[in-house]
This record gives C-alpha cells, structure tokens and sequence, in this order.
C-alpha cells in the first residue's frame, strides 16, 4: 500500500509535507551534492530584501542548551542579485523554490514582492514579519497585529503567488496575529520564527553575540513552537506551516497533529544535512504502520478528543 | 602563489577512531580512517565533528586537520579541551565512528618557491603542521614560529622537528627557547637576509593581529587562518562572517581592478563578499578559514 | 579576603544572591535534611491562594529538550493551612521566607496578601500574576499591563512586606509590564515564570499533559530568560530577581552581570537538590578569582561596555 | 496490615555499578554497591537515578528496587528500555558511578499473615521480587501471577522460583503458561479454597484497574504500586499527582471516621491529599509509589 504524502498550501502544491527552514539551507546550492533536493516537498530560502544587507558585526552564532542563538541580521545580497545569481540555478530541480522576503518598510517588502511576481521558478513567497519597522522606531511588524496587517495587505496587492505570512512567537497572542495576517490576505502561515534570547560570557562580561540579542532556535523551542502551531491551528482556517525544534519524524508528526500541514526543518540541518529526508522517509513509515492512507489525515488529530 | 581548488564536493562521512592519545592532560590528538578526506584534503582545510549523541550539542565543532596521511588513508586531528564538544571527542575509543563533514574550507595557498616561514600561538599550530608535510613532500624548506604559555603546550614541536621544518621557539614563562611572544621570534626572522617566500599564520587573534602588521607592504604574501563561531560549515547560514578589511564595495572596486587575493573570490563567485554597505563580511567556513591578511578586519 | 555576598532586594536583605523558585522546592521542609536551609539567600514557597486549589489532571509533568512542561496547576493547600502547618516549621531556620501568592480575581490576591502581611515568619510576598484572570475570561492577569497594574496596586495597599511582582515571559513586551507594576508599588521584579509549551504523543495521538498547555521550565528557556532580565533591568530602577534555566554558577553570574541583583534556582534542584549551595559556592569562588569584593559590583557588569 | 514507617531521610548516594546484565535485549538488570538503601529500604521503594551528564536530560528517572541484599551492601534494579534515560542507564559499566536519590516513596505495608498473592504484568514483576525476598526471610507463603507479552518477557520468573515462591504464568501468545491476561490467573487464585491474605499488584494501568475491580469488597486489602511521571521525585514540585478514588472533602471525611489506608495518610501528615473540591489529589512519589486500591482513581 502506498501512502500519500502530497499536501497544498495555500496554492502551493507539494509532494511531501517537509521544508527547509528559511536561513537554514542556504540557496540550496550548498548542499545540492549531498542532499537530493528533488525530495523535499520545498525549498525556502534566506531571507531577501529589496537592497543587499550587510547583516551584523561578529560572533553571530552562540550554542545554548539543546538550541542556538543567531543573529546574522538578514545579512543578503538583495533581490536583484537572488533572482539572476541564485534562482536560475535551482530551475533544474522539481522543488518548489519558496522565497522569504524581508524590508524595513512596507515599501520595501513591496518592491522586493513586486519583483519576485516577476520572476520565473519563484512558487510562493515567505513573508518574514520579523524585521524592525525603520519608520515606527524598530518595533518588529509581526508584533502589532495592525502593522502585520498592513505588509500582508500590501504585499497581496502586488502578488498572485501563495503568500505565507511567517509570524514571530515573541508576542503575547500568537493567535491574534495570525487572523490579523490571513484577514490581510496571507494564503497560510508559518511559524514559528525565532525566540528573543541572549548569552553573556562571564569572562570577558559582556554579551556572546556581537548584536547583543539573537534568536533561539533548535530542540528546545520545541514546546513553545507547537503550542504556538495548536493555538494558530484553532484560530484561522487557512493551512499551517510549524516549524521550531524539528529533528526526526516523531517531532513532524507531533506538529502534524497539533493542525500544521506542512513542517519545516532548520537548525536540524545543521547537525544532518539529510535531516529532512529522513523525516520524510520517517513520516511515511509511520502512516504505513499505522494504517494511514495521507499524510493529510493526521493534520490536527491531538485535537480531536 | 595559487589558491588550492575550491572543493565543492564535501561530503558527511563515519570515520573510524584509530588512535586517541593525550600528550598533556588538556590537549588530544585523534588519529582517524578518513581516506577520502586523507587523499583530497588540502592543508589549511578542516573537518565540522559532530559531538554527543541524538542531536545535543545541537552544533558540529570545526577542527583543522593537522595532518593528512593519503599513504595510509588516515588524518589527524589535534586540539585543546576547553568545553563539553571537545571533552566528549577526548573521551573517544578506539574503534568509535565519528560523524563528519569534510575537507571543507579553502586551505593555504601555496606556490613552488621557499622558503616558507609558519608562525603558530598555541593550539594554532595544529593546521600549520600539514604545511610542514606539504612542504616536505616538495622539498621546500620551512621555518617554524611556535609560540605557548609555557614548554607543555609545545607538544607538536617535535612533529615539525620530525618533518625537516627548522624550530625556533618563545614561551611566555621562558621554560622553553625565547621568553616572550612568538611575534618577537617572527621580527627576529624578518630582520634576516634571506626574505621568506611567504608567511603563514595561525593563532589567537591578537597574535595574527600583530602578524598582520608586521607582514604589511612586505615583498611577500602572508596568509592567516582565522577561527569564528559556526552553525553549518559549508557556507549557508552565514553565520561564521568575519569583516572585510575595507567596505563590501571598495572591495569590490578592488577586485575589478585585480587585487591579489580578491580576485580569488570573484573567480569562485562568493556573492555574499561583495556587498556594497557599511561592512562587507567574508564567511570563514567556505571564504576562509585562510585569508590572505589584507583581506579581514581583525579588530 | 572575604567576599560580601549580600544583597537587598526592595527592603528583603539576603545574605547571598541565590533563592530557590516558587513552586520547586516545596515548603522547604522535603529538602532541609539533606540541604542547610540557613545557607540560602531566601527561600521561595509554593504559590499560595485563599482557598485550596486542587490543581490540574495528571499527567502534570513531562520532559523535553534540555527543559521540562508542567501543569501542575497551582494545587495548594490555602493560605490558612499554609500559615498554620508550614510556616511554623520555617522560624526555626535563619532565612528570609518569601510567599509566592496566586489568584483568580484581583480580591484574592489582596485577601491572601492580607493574611500573610499579619502571619509570623513572612520575609517578603512574591505576586504571581501568571494567573488567569477568571473575571476577564482566563486571560493572565501578566499578560496585560493595566491587569497588571490593578493586581499590584490593590496588594501593595493591604502589605507592608517587600512586594514582588513576578512577570510571565508569554508577552510581546515584558518591559511594559514591569514598568506597569513598578509604578503599581512593587518594590523588585522577578523573572521569567515558565514559558507556555506543550508536548504531544504520537502513539496516543493526544497531547502528554492532562492539561493538554503547560510551562517550560530550565536550561532550554536560559537565552530567552536572560534576554527579558535585560530588558527589564534597563527599564526599571528595582532590583530584578533572574531567573529561568539557572543550573550552576556561570549561569547565575550570567543573570547578575545582565541586571538582576538575585537570582533564583527551579529546575536545577530536581536534578541536584543541592544546587542552590553550590552556586552560591561558585559565585563566591568567581568574586574571589577575579578580585571582586562584592557580589553587587557585578550587577549589571555586561551592559556597561 | 501496617505500612512501613516513614522515610524522611532519604539521601543522595553516588553508588558504584558492580554489574550491568541484559538477559534481554530490552532489558536490564543493574546491581549497585548502596549499602544504606539496601539495609533501610522497604519492599516497593524507589531510587531516583540521574541519567547522562552535565544536567541533561533535566529528570531523573524512578526506578523501584527490585532485590536487597543488606547482607552484601546491594541493591538490584531491573527495567525495561524504553527511552533516552534507560538507554543511557544501559550502558553502564562496572565501577561506573550512578548519582541516586533514595530510598524513596512509601512501600508495601505487610502483616505477619500470610499467603501473600502477588500479582504483576511486564516489567511490573520488579517491585514485587523484594516482597518475595521479604516473605521468603519471613517464612510467609508466597503465590506469585506473572503475565507478559511473551515468555521472553519473564525474565524474572526464575527469580521467583528461587525464593521459595509458587509461580504461575500466563502469556499473551500462549508461549509460556497460560494463554490469557494474567488477571484470569488471578480469577482461578481468588475461586481457590484459601483466601489470600493481602493482594499485591504492579504493572500496567488496565491490568491494575482490572485487580482492583476483582479484589473490591473482598476481606483481604489489596495494594496497588504505580507509576507517574515525576521531577523532583520527593514530595516538593506535585508533578506526579494521581486522582484519590473519592473527592478530597469525602476523603477527609473517609479518614476523620477512620477508614484503612487513609489512616496513614493523615497520621503522615500529608496535607494535600485532603484538599476539599472536585478532585483530590496524592502524590505517587511520598504518598505512594503503593496505595491501598480504594484510595486511588485509576481512569
Ligand atoms: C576552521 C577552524 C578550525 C579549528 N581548528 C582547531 C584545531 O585544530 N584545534 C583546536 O584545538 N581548535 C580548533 N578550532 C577551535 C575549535 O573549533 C573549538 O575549540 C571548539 O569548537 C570548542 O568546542 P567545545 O565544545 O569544546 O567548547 P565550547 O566553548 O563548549 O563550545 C561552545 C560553542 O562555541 C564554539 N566555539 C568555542 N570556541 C571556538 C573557537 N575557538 N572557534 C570556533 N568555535 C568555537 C563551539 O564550536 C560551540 O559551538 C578551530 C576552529 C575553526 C573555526
Ligand atoms: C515509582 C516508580 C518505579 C518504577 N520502577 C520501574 C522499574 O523497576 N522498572 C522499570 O522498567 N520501570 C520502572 N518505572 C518506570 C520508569 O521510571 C520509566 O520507564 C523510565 O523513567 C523511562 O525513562 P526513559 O528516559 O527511558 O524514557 P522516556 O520515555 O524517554 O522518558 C521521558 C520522561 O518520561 C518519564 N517516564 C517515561 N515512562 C515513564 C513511566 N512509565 N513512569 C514514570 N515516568 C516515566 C521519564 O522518567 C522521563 O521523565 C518506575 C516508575 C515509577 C514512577
Ligand atoms: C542561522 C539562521 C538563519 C535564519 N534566517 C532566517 C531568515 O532569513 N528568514 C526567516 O524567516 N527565518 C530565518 N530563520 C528562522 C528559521 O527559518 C526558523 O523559523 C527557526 O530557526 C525555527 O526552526 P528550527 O528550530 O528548526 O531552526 C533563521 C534561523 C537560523 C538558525
Ligand atoms: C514544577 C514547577 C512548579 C512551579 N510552581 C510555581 C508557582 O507555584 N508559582 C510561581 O510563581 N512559579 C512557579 N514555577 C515557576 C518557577 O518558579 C520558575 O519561575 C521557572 O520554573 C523558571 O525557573 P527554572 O528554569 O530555574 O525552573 C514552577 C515551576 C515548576 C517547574
Ligand atoms: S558556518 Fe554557516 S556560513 Fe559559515
Ligand atoms: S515528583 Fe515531585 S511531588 Fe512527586
């Protein structure tokens, strides 16, 4: 018996329901010779802005009990470059090329949106929330629902592709956010981004981190990361992306459960580059064990009592 | 003087521990099965070791290969314990699998002429050693800096002795050779007749740092392995960068224009070198760990 | 040369920077045959309501990546029976007890406050705010900082004892909120309370905890707890109380040169019930090395740069 | 029936590893060298083992004492693997150190009469050897029931044998004993002529809720050994809570008029299992790991 694990997000059609993690994989590029990247069900890269960034000031990675803090501050080489140098490349493979997008404007996420529309091989856009607002002080648009609202808004108007609204779990409801996000217009959302954290070194006593603060990510967001992905799954309609933490199968499919359809895997690669092959081949060994005939018919399951 | 090939073929290997010894109680030498890295590793190059079981710690530890044996099919990985990633590698027997990526990185440059003159603070020698071997093998002759906190942390000394390299050593405490920096041993050679084709270096960074001023507007080039922080080692999370010496786009201009070790960058189209902005940032895991010294910012 | 080690925190003098964390070390009592009680800094009990609360279903805790879930639910036995049977036992040790303080409405806040500011034996109140506010829908009362406020305004009325308001990590801006009950009257913050998070099993398909949410606790949430200290060191002038992850001495110095002018030990002393001991052990051995006199000129070290 | 005293002074014990067995893949018997825990402790009492290094995993992992033997200073645990921590456990070596908290919990409560029925299914057999060790000093006849999955699973059955016990078997597969749950071996025992004099069970929840529905209104107490997930393993964090059979105020009121086990309870002190509202609460870890069968809900 086969199982099927094709999914749709929001438009997005995908063989399986396993991602890479944006700024995780880089374009690819990087692991094309020891990854088979016709396997994964998409591929998201880094974050890419209108302008190149420089991204911040050294160290930018610091390990932490069972996760990682960066702050690589969406260091790329801007729009222009992504679509010529990157993209054209990764046209040779059957995996959807999911682009993340970042500004500090609203303009700016709409330039970069406006001229991804334009190009060939993108199959969704990401839109990462968690930048600073440049013009409302450096507040983060993905922590007031009202500004969230309004790139998602925006960006729709410029767009027919999938757009996935990539929401950021340092607020207080997660879930608030997320209708704000699919009222605008999102097709689904993913989540979660990064947790806020630091590290101090005692010897020299000053911040690990040359920006002070990073972002948490690996197994020990986990817990946080799928609560976020139950209490989103219980409050919009559209289809949920969870990532935070994932490892293995087991970690997918409790996300899988908890209403995401689809999983991405991030710090993971870091340890195993073909981590999320193996949760592929994972998931669908457990459905064939289990008597599943689609992946889709686990989404949500720990919810139904 | 040519950079090695890039290597764009890195691959995740199990590699079976033959050897662990401990020279001093804090510092480890691992003798590991790793053919492929053994026969197409270039020195300057490193291996990203995955340490503890079932996913923690979370980050792989870069360690240069110290030496590479194509002969017998075996490399050497030779380190200082300073945390739990490299205290669990210490603890390894015999027989063990060890998960890594590997060669990765751009090694040394290096070209025919000699002499080569290789400078090395502590732990920072372990890469140079595969100098010495290449260098050997060529027949080149190789003078060696090596510079410690005392005479135990010299433990390689004798491993460049063996390789035909000309030892010259300083000790902080003065327990072995000189008494002082290894950069006081370094003005020494450089106030000698005979110039050094190049100089290579490796070490804590306010050592490089001085190096890097004591090599400027020399005939000669001088090249510096770096070490930064690193999620995934091969290129693709940036998080290993290290600041350009000039801004991201007057290195740019330079490198139209073809500066020396630049140039090398644009030949191998590291996109994210060339930023125009404020900074620009070279990644030490696929950029470096070797750049040529007026390429990085070591402030 | 001798280290002081003493600190004091909003009218609570301590003779050393380490409490243990409410709710992890019982009443003292279960330890004080293996661990000197007089050694600590202070010592934290559990939350204590007006009434007895009977807690949640079990399963009430489960494990995770470098961190643990509970749900415990603030089972208690009442402020009468805490006063009557527990603090008794306590006089006869040499060391500040602080009660940790919880409620469904702002008015069982202030009547267990009540009680505690006339019982023996009380060094200082520790304001839960964690609490769902029954009157406004379940909401925290943490999570809003108007709730906040009105919780530690109305305490801060019937005590005279040191007042500390202990703040949620589940908010877009935990500076806010400590603002918010700073200006209330409290006089100290402590932080993190747990993290929302939740686990689920695959072979059962349902969530592990009873409570299906519960709060993550130890060295996984360390970054995040650490980042909020910051936070919230430069936002109020009180002492902060740190902590969120802390199992030894570096991890302690960590929170003091980040702000916080105590810190507190939860998770740590499942593992080790001596933790406490040895990081106040530790720190002593840190101040000496490095030629410190007191504990308090670490305080805040790594943010003068 | 009397439960044995109270155990305030449990303590932390770095105990030596004298053996590590696996009469099954899946299984593992560890000796340790505890010399206190092996004199003080009680039948159904626990240790609270620290499993990996450096504080990860965060939990320490309950594990009931199989075997005493206060004569050599030892004590026996006997588990299956089943995750992370038991992995790790399994590994072990001779002379290896393992960090405990113990003894724990409140164990079996015996009388001098006997025959004592014990009843256990899977890896639940473990607790119950040290009742069988009890009897066999006591000369107390003892009928033990094991039930498993298969005969592979019985590890412990010659165990018993060994101490003077009468054992029956049943299998889920037939492949040793009775095919059948081992709770219709206990249907036959309570249609024989000869009542026991006190039921003791462990194992998995249904199979507990099974006996204890058997076992209701009969003349003999039964006690019941469980498990929960624990932290701090010694009454501090109410992690490992279990739902008591009636509401906490009929508990009360149950304990003020006297009733059998919750006798104890109030004699110990244990303030939260009296809680008035709707559900009250004990803790598996001081108010257990065994209750008396009508004290706890097993839904
Ligand atoms: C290209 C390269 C080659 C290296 N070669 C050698 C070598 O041959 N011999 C040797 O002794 N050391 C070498 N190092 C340094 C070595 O990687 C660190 O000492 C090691 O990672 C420390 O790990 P830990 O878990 O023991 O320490 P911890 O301090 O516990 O590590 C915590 C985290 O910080 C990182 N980290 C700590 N120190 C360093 C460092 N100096 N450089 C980079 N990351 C660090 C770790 O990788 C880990 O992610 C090299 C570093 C780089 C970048
Ligand atoms: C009082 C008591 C006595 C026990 N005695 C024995 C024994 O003699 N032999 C034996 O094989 N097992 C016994 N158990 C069960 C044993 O504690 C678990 O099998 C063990 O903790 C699993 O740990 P792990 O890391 O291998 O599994 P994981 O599933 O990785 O553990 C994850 C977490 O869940 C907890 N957990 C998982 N299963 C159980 C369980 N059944 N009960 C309590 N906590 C659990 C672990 O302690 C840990 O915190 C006992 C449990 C209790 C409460
Ligand atoms: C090094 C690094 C770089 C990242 N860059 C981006 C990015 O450019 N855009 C984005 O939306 N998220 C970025 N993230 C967040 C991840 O995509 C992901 O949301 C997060 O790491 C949680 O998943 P994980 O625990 O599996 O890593 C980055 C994470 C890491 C670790
Ligand atoms: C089992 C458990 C029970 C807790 N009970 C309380 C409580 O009653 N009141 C409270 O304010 N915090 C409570 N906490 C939170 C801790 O006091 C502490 O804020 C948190 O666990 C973070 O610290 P740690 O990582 O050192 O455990 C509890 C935590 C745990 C793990
Ligand atoms: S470590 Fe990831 S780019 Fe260098
Ligand atoms: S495990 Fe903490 S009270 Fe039982």
């Amino acid at each position: 018996m086969t199982v099927d694990l094709s999914v749709e997000i929001g438009g997005l059609k995908m063989k399986n329901p396993v991602m890479t993690a944006s700024g995780t994989f880089g374009y690819g590029r990087e692991y094309a010779h020891v990854v088979d990247l016709n396997r994964l069900g998409a591929l998201v890269v880094k974050g890419t802005s209108v302008h190149p960034w420089a991204g911040n000031p050294p160290p930018r990675v610091a390990e932490t009990p069972a996760g990682m803090l960066n702050a690589i501050g969406l260091e790329n080489p801007g729009v222009d470059r992504v679509v010529k140098e990157e993209l054209p490349a990764l046209r040779a493979f059957h995996v959807p090329v999911v682009v993340n997008i970042v500004g500090h404007t609203v303009s700016e996420y709409v330039e970069v949106a406006r001229r991804l529309d334009d190009s060939d091989g993108v199959a969704a856009l990401e839109v990462n929330i968690s930048c600073p607002n440049v013009a409302e002080g450096g507040l983060t648009f993905g922590t007031d629902p009202d500004q969230a609202f309004e790139v998602l808004r925006r960006v729709r108007e410029v767009t027919r592709l999938p757009l996935i609204a990539k929401l950021t779990p340092n607020v207080t409801s997660v879930a608030e956010i997320a209708r704000s996000v699919v009222e605008a217009g999102a097709d689904a959302v993913s989540l979660i981004n990064t947790l806020l954290g630091m590290s101090i070194d005692i010897e020299t006593r000053r911040p690990v981190l040359g920006n002070t603060l990073g972002g948490l990510s690996g197994p020990a967001v986990k817990p946080v990361a799928l609560r976020m992905v139950w209490e989103v799954a219980g409050a919009v309609s559209v289809p949920v992306i969870g990532m935070g933490g994932i490892c293995n199968a087991r970690d997918a499919l409790e996300f899988l459960m908890a209403g995401a359809s689809a999983v991405a895997v991030g710090t993971a690669t870091f340890v195993d580059p073909t981590a999320p092959l193996k949760i592929v081949d994972g998931i669908e060994k457990y459905l064939k064990e289990k008597g599943f005939r689609k992946v889709t018919e686990v989404v949500g399951l720990a919810r139904r009592s | 003087m040519s950079w090695p090939e890039p290597e764009p073929s890195w691959n995740r290997f199990e590699a079976r521990v033959l050897k662990v010894d401990h020279p001093r109680e804090d510092h480890c030498l691992v003798v590991l099965e790793a053919p492929l890295i053994a026969r197409r590793g270039k020195p300057g190059q490193f291996v990203h070791v995955r340490v503890g079981g079932e996913g923690f710690p979370v980050l792989r530890r870069p360690l240069s290969v110290a030496a590479f044996h194509p002969d017998r099919g075996e490399i050497e990985l030779f380190f200082r314990i300073v945390g739990r990633g490299t205290k669990w590698l210490a603890q390894r027997k015999a027989n063990d699998l060890l998960d890594l990526l590997g060669p990765l990185g751009r090694g040394f440059p290096t070209g025919p002429g000699g002499p080569w003159l290789l400078v090395g603070g502590g732990i920072g020698s372990a890469p140079l050693l595969s100098l010495a071997q290449a260098a050997q093998r060529r027949r080149i002759p190789v003078v060696v800096l090596l510079g410690a906190k005392q005479q135990a942390e010299l433990v390689l000394a004798s491993r460049f002795g063996e390789l035909d390299a000309r030892v010259h050593v300083a000790t902080d405490d003065g327990s072995m050779g000189v008494k002082g920096p290894v950069t006081s041993l370094l003005a020494d050679q450089l106030k000698q007749n005979e110039p050094p084709a190049v100089v290579y270096a490796c070490g804590p960074k306010p050592m490089l740092k001085k190096v890097k001023e004591m090599t400027r507007g020399q005939a000669f080039p001088c090249y510096l392995s770096l070490e930064e922080r690193m999620a995934c080692g091969v290129g693709a999370c940036l998080g290993c960068s290290c600041a350009a010496e000039t801004t991201g786009t007057a290195r740019a201009t330079t490198c139209t224009e073809g500066g020396t070790g630049c140039e090398n960058l644009v030949q191998e189209n590291k996109v994210t070198d060339l930023l125009p902005g404020p900074v620009g940032y070279v990644r030490v895991c696929v950029d470096g760990p070797v750049f040529e010294a007026g390429e990085v910012s070591l402030d």
